[in-house]
């Protein structure tokens, strides 16, 4: 059954890439129908878990024996226990969601087909990584959905940005996987094993440095996959691919796999306070960098890729605090997933509307022309920056919350987190929907089709009401804590005095947004002359132009400098080697000179050296 | 000492020598017309009878494998004519090899069809060259038979030489069987200047190495009283520290590697070797060698065996030299038949491997190498023969660009007889140079099999270059084309490309007829 | 058993090579006949050996030289049971891709063509099923024949340059390991009275350690350049890059697997003292290659030599397994040998059907080729991933156990090799990118076509193999384990034990 | 008298036949160089046999002069070849072949 959820979107996938263009006319509704049943059969394994007590949810499915060498044995199995359960529902859900507006979206792409086998393959992979039952299992869906987003964002392949920006997302997302990979390593040497629960169960009586070196390497992971800091550069390029893509695995689901397995990994956290530190700073720093890159970018997926990032942060952050911020972590993710998700969709109705413009200073007014997509987006921007009741405010109050629990300082950042946030999303609403019309020639805005903007409702329902469904209804705290364990730290500031001061950040920050960008008119063309910091944020601060200084280059330099090394030092050794036999065998020749009395001369020498030679041994 | 003359035991020898009589008889008496049929008849005859009473001896000699008759590896030994000369298995091994070869080079220079003018000796070498005269007697297509005596006596002394068994023979065999190369070497029918120079160049210096072998004997008998190399091994136990003695081993020597060509007694085999008539180069090549190489083995291992330690750096030097200067001089060479002659210096080096083994499987190793390298060198000779322009032989080796595509079987058989010389698997050369490896570690002469490796890597660059040009260049346009020889060539060829695939893929006969044919006897 | 599977080709070579040159066609069937009958042979013979504790199936032992102890004597065991596996499978599908490279050459004929391939796979088989290691030298040697003939005959314009290298370096390559080899025969002549070259009894034997440095030295250096490691390796792009796809296939997916796959079935059961003396060095000299190569790879404007040189990357990681001495890290330097074979065959083939079709092996001459022909952009693409070692891949599965195996022993050399994969994505992915991303140019669209019936026949089945080994790699897991594990308990290693096992937690 | 004197004239005989052959340019010179090598030899050999009273070396000599008639005979015959073609008799001239 669990099986199932996997084999489903990979039949889909397999289908539509091996049957060809035969599938074009129904490809893509097939693989709706794929990722849909895969859906289905993930609320049936729900409702099957409900009935079951805290327990004994999780269940595991051996399927066979995958890799079996001296010690190391690594099966092919499945475990699906409330966490995994989670995910399931998250990526099955929003990810059907995203494939029926696709229907819409990729209408006129001659490779529709193609794209929905992709997004089939990205589901199989990010099912199999949150069902593994060990971490070489999950590394293969790890890189399996890097697979599907490099795939996706150099979608549009004959756009050479398009391309690059693929295989930066999945070379960046490699130096992760390094961390992923000997964090394996050191699992199979350090227990000998390499499930979850053997690495759980061994934890405790392993060596605290090698936890401590296990921690930071998955951190390393993470922050690949979920473009954190110092890995964050790839995630803005990737809004390269088609904007579906962006809000499914760019929002949604892949960019939190790092939060998956950090949670995942918490054996090993809880008993590293250092690896912890590590994941609390990265997250600190990431929320920050992100929400101040947000606030500079016109175009308005980078905002919103910008604000992911942030948001990841969040969650990172929250990992990092240990039981106290597991669930939370996982609670934000979700209710991220929900709106983050309706957020790009809106972004890509708009962008539908615009006829692929994305860049923000072309729009304005747009609440009239698209008024569905001007709801569903307010939605979804209400539930960003933490107005209760909507979700992002259960979850991101939660967060800071613990922050403060943590350490002060931690904790102010996440405040500042959160009046950023407000800040740029505000700016993002009042340049698109607000102000005047600036719109180019020839464009006449129009509301996308029932395919689009159905999902689009529905994410903003979720982004609406979901935190609420999840704290009181669904009781997120109790329905992880059999996994995560929960854990109060005794808090600095309590709930009655942070929720007032968080909202009043917020408030702040919104209003400074309005004040700036609704009520003045936005000039058509960025201005140039802005403080640094705008120019910092609009180049991503910095972080491509660290890379091309620390590694591009230098790499050239290095690769041109060892093709000129091994054609000319080590080839030309050896070319040289024979070079001088040769040399030297014709200088011999002459010594060939064609007078017999000159031969009988070197027989004389030689007889002279036989004779000095006898004579020597004799000494 | 009972006078006596076993005329059984030398009977190869006396066949052959005979013969070489009775064939000056064919030339005096027998009208022109007539005489090359039978001095073809006679030749290969006395070849043939002179091959059968070898193995009439062989059978009385022969000891078997020396694992199934109690390691006993001494055949059984005649020594003929107050043992002037020893008739053991060894010896008669190489005499067999040696007559096998002569008939195969005896088909190769009875070869008259692949030059229009007739075969591959001057119609008339007393004619001047580009000579009126000459132009005439070529016209008649008149054919010199007077190189079958010559032969005839050269094999003959050929023969004689593996089993002499004291100094004096040695040099009467050594002269007997120079004297008629000498002549021979200079009657070649075209480049006739080239031809005559290198039989002076070949005469003066053998004539000047053999007086270095004679001083050397008289040295030796000096010392020790006797030529017999059995004597002369027991009286050198005692009287081994004279410092005549080593003047002597040295100058002996000189003079048999001069004939095996080890430098720096070298210089002269190129010129020779490409002066020569191709078919006579062919025999030279491979009979010299095995002759000389015999003799050698003989005195180094019965005469002087005991003094091995005085010898031995004397001949390390000599082989490290031999094998590095053969191979590289090899490689900037642009005539074929040079670079041959130069591979054939550097075969020279690894086959003293075998004499600096001295040990039995040295002795067995050296005579497998020698079996094998001198059925190649003909064949490789022969198919030089038949590379031809209008001038005559085309020997340049641009001239032999894009051979494969003209005539690819001689084109292969060139290229198998390469490898065989370069020494690759399944080829009789690598079978000789894995045995005389084998016994020179086994010797304790590792660093030497360290050098003749090198000394291979560089040999296998101008072998492959060959293949290279046959194989992978287009033709020159006005390039040589191959002719289409007479049954002679394509028997010799024929019979090496079969000897050098059967010994490279099932050696063990051979192998197991040099074991069993034992070791020198003294 | 084995003389008859290697007498198949040989007679079908033959077969081949007897027919008139006009009967092309023909030709080309007989060849993908013999070849597929011998690669089902093959299989049933790595069949027989399951259930056996690693040591020799399906032997043979026929005196060949008593003189010096040689016998004809074949055998496989769990390593060169795959090994041949994998090589006769390629062979079909080289010849199944390489169909019409002849005509285009347009040198040298047709049936030549295929009766080398033929001949070159009687060795590639006898090579590795040797027993005799005079048997297994004298394969060594005569494989070069078939193939610098391939190279020469069929090659680029370069041809006659690149083959003469790659004989030059092997040749020398195999006389140092002659003079070694016969030093070996040497001792046990003296150690056990009658010289032998028989594997197993030259294993049993125990050579006092300064012997085996000596003599290991030689093998070393000939399998060193075979395998090839840095920095014997600059043979290899020009062979690679001047040949047939084809030949490049099988030159580096097989006959360079005789270098790695002497050092673990050669040098480490004979010379297990001189293996664990020489670690250290090798282990660097390996990790040097896994850099050196994929850099070289990165720098390369040539699609071959830029493969050519990710092999020389490749190698590293195998010789790093092989020498790490772990049975994971052997087990997975054996496996990666097999799916190095079929990736980089893979890689060739793709790039032999781009080639074919625009003249050109430079990169800068394609791009955009997804547009015009997608699914050929799709099959070289998987081929890639493979060979950067995707998960889901047999290549991610013999890799990571090569990296799991060293890193049990040199954590740190196993961490720093690790980011090796990070520059094998970055060749490879900049390779698509360059040739197969953007928008096509004129030449492109005119030249290249989609890919044909012939190829997807020639290349679906190796994809197939790479993916489904990728699930289930204890299909040749299985077969190659119990060997490794007797290698290593005859070297007298054993795997480290985990600091913590659950198992211990108990208590 | 000692008869090893005479071995040290048969040297110094020989090796002026060796050094006569190295300068000398004339054909016939450098082979009449080389027969008195030869003659040394005899030298020697007559005088071991004296010395070591036996008769093989005095047999030896007989022996090596047939020896040397015959290569005279030969050697005669290519250098007369040779100088009817060249119209010279110096060997230096014959130096076709060489490197």
């Amino acid at each position: 059954m669990t099986a199932a959820l996997i084999g489903l979107p990979l039949f889909g996938a397999a289908t539509l890439l091996l049957g060809g263009r035969r599938t074009n006319a129904w490809g893509h509704f097939f693989a709706v129908a794929m990722s849909a049943s895969s859906f289905f059969v993930g609320i049936f394994l729900f409702i099957q878990m409900l009935g079951r007590s805290g327990e004994e949810r999780a269940v595991g499915q051996y399927l066979f024996d995958w890799i079996s060498v001296g010690r190391f044995h690594v099966p092919f199995g499945l475990h699906i226990d409330q966490l995994s359960m989670v995910f399931v529902l998250l990526i099955t859900g929003v990810g059907t969601l995203i494939h029926v507006y696709s229907i819409g979206y990729m209408e006129h792409d001659p490779n529709r087909r193609r794209f929905f086998a992709y997004l089939n393959l990205f589901v199989a992979a990010m099912l199999l990584l949150v069902l593994a039952d060990n971490y070489l299992l999950l590394y293969v869906g790890w890189e399996g959905v890097g697979l599907a987003s490099y795939l996706l964002i150099s979608f549009y392949q004959h756009k050479p940005s398009a391309a690059a920006a693929g295989k930066k997302a999945f070379i960046v997302n490699r130096v992760g996987d390094v961390g992923l990979s000997i964090a394996v390593m050191l699992m199979f040497v350090t227990f000998g094993t390499v499930t979850f629960e053997g690495v759980a169960a061994g934890a405790p009586q392993a060596a605290p440095s090698h936890v401590t070196w296990i921690g930071l390497a998955l951190l390393l992971a993470a922050c690949g996959k979920s473009a954190q800091f110092p890995l964050q550069s790839w995630l803005l390029d990737a809004m390269e691919g088609p904007t579906p893509v962006s809000a499914l695995i760019h929002a949604a689901t892949m960019v939190t796999a790092g939060v998956y397995l950090i949670t995942r990994a918490h054996a090993i956290f809880d008993l590293s306070s250092t690896a912890r530190t590590a994941v609390v700073t990265i997250g600190a720093i990431t929320l920050l960098l992100g929400a101040f890159i947000g606030t500079a970018k016109d175009d308005i997926k980078k905002g919103l890729a910008g604000s992911t990032m942030s948001q990841i942060g969040y969650m990172i952050l929250a990992a990092g605090l240990g039981p106290a911020g597991y669930v939370f972590a996982i609670f934000h993710l979700l209710t991220h997933g929900l709106f983050k998700a309706g957020l790009f969709l809106g972004a890509g109705s708009v962008m539908h509307g615009m006829n692929d413009d994305v860049n923000m200073r072309h729009y304005g007014a747009l609440r009239t022309a698209m008024k569905i997509t001007y709801a569903t987006f307010g939605l979804g921007y209400l539930a960003i920056i933490g107005v209760p009741p909507f979700s992002g405010f259960w979850s991101k109050d939660e967060i800071i919350h613990a922050a403060f629990g943590q350490n002060i300082y931690i904790g102010l950042a996440t405040l500042l987190g959160a009046g950023v946030t407000a800040f740029y999303m505000t700016r993002m609403m009042a340049m698109t929907f607000f102000g005047e019309a600036r719109w180019e020639k020839g464009i006449h805005p129009h509301e996308s089709p029932a395919t689009m903007t159905a999902p689009m409702l529905i994410l903003a329902l979720g982004s609406a009401f979901g935190g609420l469904l999840l704290v009181f209804v669904g009781d997120i705290e109790g329905w992880l804590e059999p996994i995560v364990g929960i854990g109060h730290s005794d808090h600095a500031v309590s709930n009655t005095i942070l929720i007032p001061v968080t909202l009043l950040v917020v408030l702040v920050g919104a209003g400074y947004g309005w004040m700036t960008y609704g009520r003045r008119p936005v000039p058509v063309v960025a201005p140039e002359n802005v403080s640094l910091l705008t120019r910092a944020a609009r180049a991503d601060a910095y972080g491509d132009a660290l890379n091309e200084a620390v590694f591009m280059r230098p790499g050239q330099y290095l690769t041109r400098a060892l093709v000129w090394f091994d054609s000319k030092a080590i080839d030309g050794t050896i070319g040289g080697l024979s070079a001088a036999i040769g040399g030297l065998s014709a200088r011999g020749r002459k010594l060939q000179n064609g007078y017999a009395r000159s031969y009988a001369l070197t027989m004389l020498g030689g007889a002279v050296l036989i004779a000095f030679v006898l004579l020597l041994v004799r000494l | 000492m009972k006078n006596s003359f076993e005329y059984a035991a030398l009977a190869p020898i006396v066949v052959l020598l005979g013969a070489g009589v009775f064939s000056i008889l064919i030339e005096a008496f027998v009208p022109r017309t007539s005489r090359r049929i039978c001095q073809l008849f006679l030749v290969l005859g006395s070849l043939a009878l002179s091959f059968g009473y070898v193995l009439i001896n062989a059978t009385k000699t022969l000891v078997g494998d020396p694992a199934t008759n109690g390691g006993q590896t001494h055949g059984l030994r005649q020594f003929a004519v107050n043992g002037a000369t020893v008739i053991d298995g060894a010896g008669l091994f190489l005499q067999g090899t040696l007559i096998l070869i002569a008939f195969v080079a005896a088909l190769l220079l009875a070869e008259n069809q692949v030059d229009p003018q007739g075969d591959a000796f001057a119609a008339r070498s007393s004619t001047l060259p580009g000579s009126e005269d000459e132009r005439q007697f070529t016209a008649q297509g008149w054919t010199q038979t007077e190189i079958w005596p010559l032969y005839l006596f050269c094999v003959g002394g050929m023969v004689l030489f593996p089993v002499a068994n004291d100094f004096l023979t040695m040099f009467v065999a050594l002269e007997v069987f120079s004297l008629p190369l000498y002549l021979m070497a200079g009657m070649a029918r075209r480049r006739r200047l080239l031809s005559q120079e290198a039989a002076l160049k070949y005469f003066v210096l053998g004539a000047f190495s053999s007086a270095f072998f004679l001083f050397g004997s008289a040295l030796i008998y000096a010392v020790t009283a006797t030529m017999n190399f059995g004597q002369v091994s027991v009286a050198l136990e005692n009287a081994g520290q004279d410092t005549l003695v080593i003047t002597g081993i040295g100058m002996i020597a000189i003079g048999l590697l001069f004939k095996v060509g080890a430098v720096p007694f070298h210089q002269w085999i190129p010129d020779v070797y490409q002066g020569s008539p191709t078919a006579l180069t062919a025999f030279m090549g491979a009979a010299t060698k095995v002759a000389a190489f015999a003799a050698m083995l003989r005195v180094f291992y019965v005469a002087f065996g005991g003094m091995r330690w005085d010898w031995r750096p004397m001949f390390w030097v000599v082989a490290i030299l031999t094998m590095l200067i053969g191979s590289i001089l090899a490689v900037t060479q642009t005539d074929i038949k040079r670079m041959l002659a130069f591979s054939s210096i550097a075969h020279a080096g690894f086959l003293l491997l075998g004499v600096i083994a001295t040990s039995a499987s040295g002795l067995s190793s050296s005579l497998l190498y020698l079996f094998a390298y001198g059925f190649t060198t003909i064949g490789s000779f022969a198919v030089v023969s038949l590379v031809r322009d209008a001038a005559g032989e085309a020997t340049h080796l641009s001239q032999w660009a894009g051979l494969g595509k003209k005539s690819p079987v001689v084109a292969t058989s060139f290229a198998l007889f390469l490898l065989a010389l370069a020494g690759i698997p399944l080829t009789s050369g690598f079978t000789g140079k894995f045995a005389i490896f084998t016994a020179a570690i086994g010797g304790g002469a590792t660093p030497l099999v360290i050098v003749a490796v090198i000394a291979s890597a560089i040999a296998a660059f101008f072998y492959a270059r060959v293949i290279v040009l046959m194989f992978f260049t287009e033709p020159p346009v006005d390039g040589p084309n191959v002719v289409i020889p007479s049954w002679f060539t394509k028997i010799a060829i024929g019979v090496s490309v079969a000897v050098t695939l059967l010994i490279g893929v099932f050696p063990q006969p051979l192998i197991d007829l040099i074991v069993s044919s034992g070791i020198f006897a003294s | 058993m084995l003389t008859i599977l290697m007498l198949i080709p040989l007679l079908g070579s033959i077969a081949v090579f007897a027919l008139p040159a006009a009967r092309e066609t023909l030709a080309k069937q007989i060849a993908l006949g013999i070849s597929i009958v011998t690669a089902c042979g093959a299989v049933f013979l790595t069949t027989r050996l399951s259930g056996l504790g690693g040591g020799f199936a399906v032997t043979e032992k026929h005196d060949w030289i008593p003189a010096f102890g040689i016998s004809w004597s074949l055998g496989i065991d769990g390593i060169s049971g795959v090994l041949i596996v994998m090589a006769t499978l390629l062979v079909p599908l080289v010849i199944i891709a390489g169909w019409n490279d002849v005509e285009k050459i347009g040198r040298g004929t047709v049936k030549g063509f295929f009766s080398l391939i033929l001949i070159l796979e009687v060795f590639m088989i006898g090579v590795f099923a040797a027993t005799d290691l005079f048997l297994f030298y004298v394969f060594f040697e005569a494989m070069l024949v078939p193939v610098y003939f391939l190279i020469g005959r069929f090659g680029g314009p370069q041809r006659a340059y690149a083959a003469m290298k790659f004989l030059l370096y092997s040749l020398v390559g195999g006389l140092f390991m002659l003079a070694s080899l016969i030093g070996l025969y040497v001792v046990s002549e003296r150690q056990l009275g009658k010289g032998t070259f028989d594997f197993s009894a030259l294993a049993n034997m125990n050579i006092d350690p300064a012997t085996q440095k000596v003599l290991f030295l030689g093998f070393f250096f000939a399998f060193a350049i075979k395998a090839p490691m840095v920095p014997f390796h600059t043979w290899l792009p020009d062979a690679a890059a001047e040949s047939t796809p084809g030949t490049s296939t099988l030159l580096v997916g097989v006959l360079d697997k005789v270098g790695t796959f002497g050092m673990i079935r050669i040098l480490l059961p004979i010379f297990p003292e001189a293996s664990k003396y020489y670690t250290p060095i090798i282990i660097i000299l390996a990790v040097i290659s896994i850099f050196y190569g994929a850099l070289l790879a990165i720098g390369q404007t040539d699609m071959m030599r830029l493969i050519a040189f990710s092999s020389v990357s490749h190698f590293g990681f195998i010789v790093m397994g092989i020498f790490a001495m772990t049975s994971q890290s052997m087990s997975g330097a054996t496996f990666y040998m097999v799916n190095h074979g079929f990736s980089t065959g893979a890689l060739f083939l793709v790039v032999g059907f781009l080639v074919s079709r625009r003249g050109s092996k430079k990169i800068e001459d394609f791009g955009g080729v997804s547009k015009v022909a997608p699914v050929l952009a799709g099959v070289f693409l998987i081929s890639g991933l493979s060979s950067l070692a995707l998960p889901g891949m047999s290549s991610f599965v013999s890799e990571f156990l090569v990296l799991l195996g060293t890193f049990s022993v040199y954590k740190d050399v196993a961490i720093i090799a690790t980011f090796g994969i990070v520059l094998a994505a970055f060749y490879i992915l900049w390779m698509y990118q360059r040739t197969m991303t953007g928008v096509p140019s004129t030449e492109v669209t005119e030249t290249v076509t989609e890919i044909t019936k012939r190829e997807l026949a020639a290349i679906v089945p190796i994809l197939a193999v790479i993916i489904g080994l990728g699930i289930f790699p204890q299909v040749a897991l299985k077969v190659i384990n119990p060997t490794v594990n007797q290698i290593q308990t005859h070297v007298g290693l054993f795997d480290p034990v985990a600091s913590t096992t659950p198992s211990e937690s108990g208590s | 008298m000692n008869p090893n004197n005479y071995l040290v004239l048969a040297a110094i005989l020989f090796t002026i036949g060796a050094l006569g052959v190295l300068v000398r340019r004339n054909a016939i010179i450098v082979f009449m160089s080389v027969e008195m090598m030869l003659n040394a030899a005899n030298l020697a050999f007559v005088a071991a046999a004296r010395s070591t009273g036996t008769l093989d070396g005095q047999v030896a000599a007989f022996f090596v002069m047939v020896v040397a008639a015959a290569e005279v005979v030969v050697g005669l015959a290519i250098i007369v070849t040779i100088f009817r073609t060249r119209r010279s008799a110096s060997i230096d001239e014959a130096s076709l072949l060489k490197y």
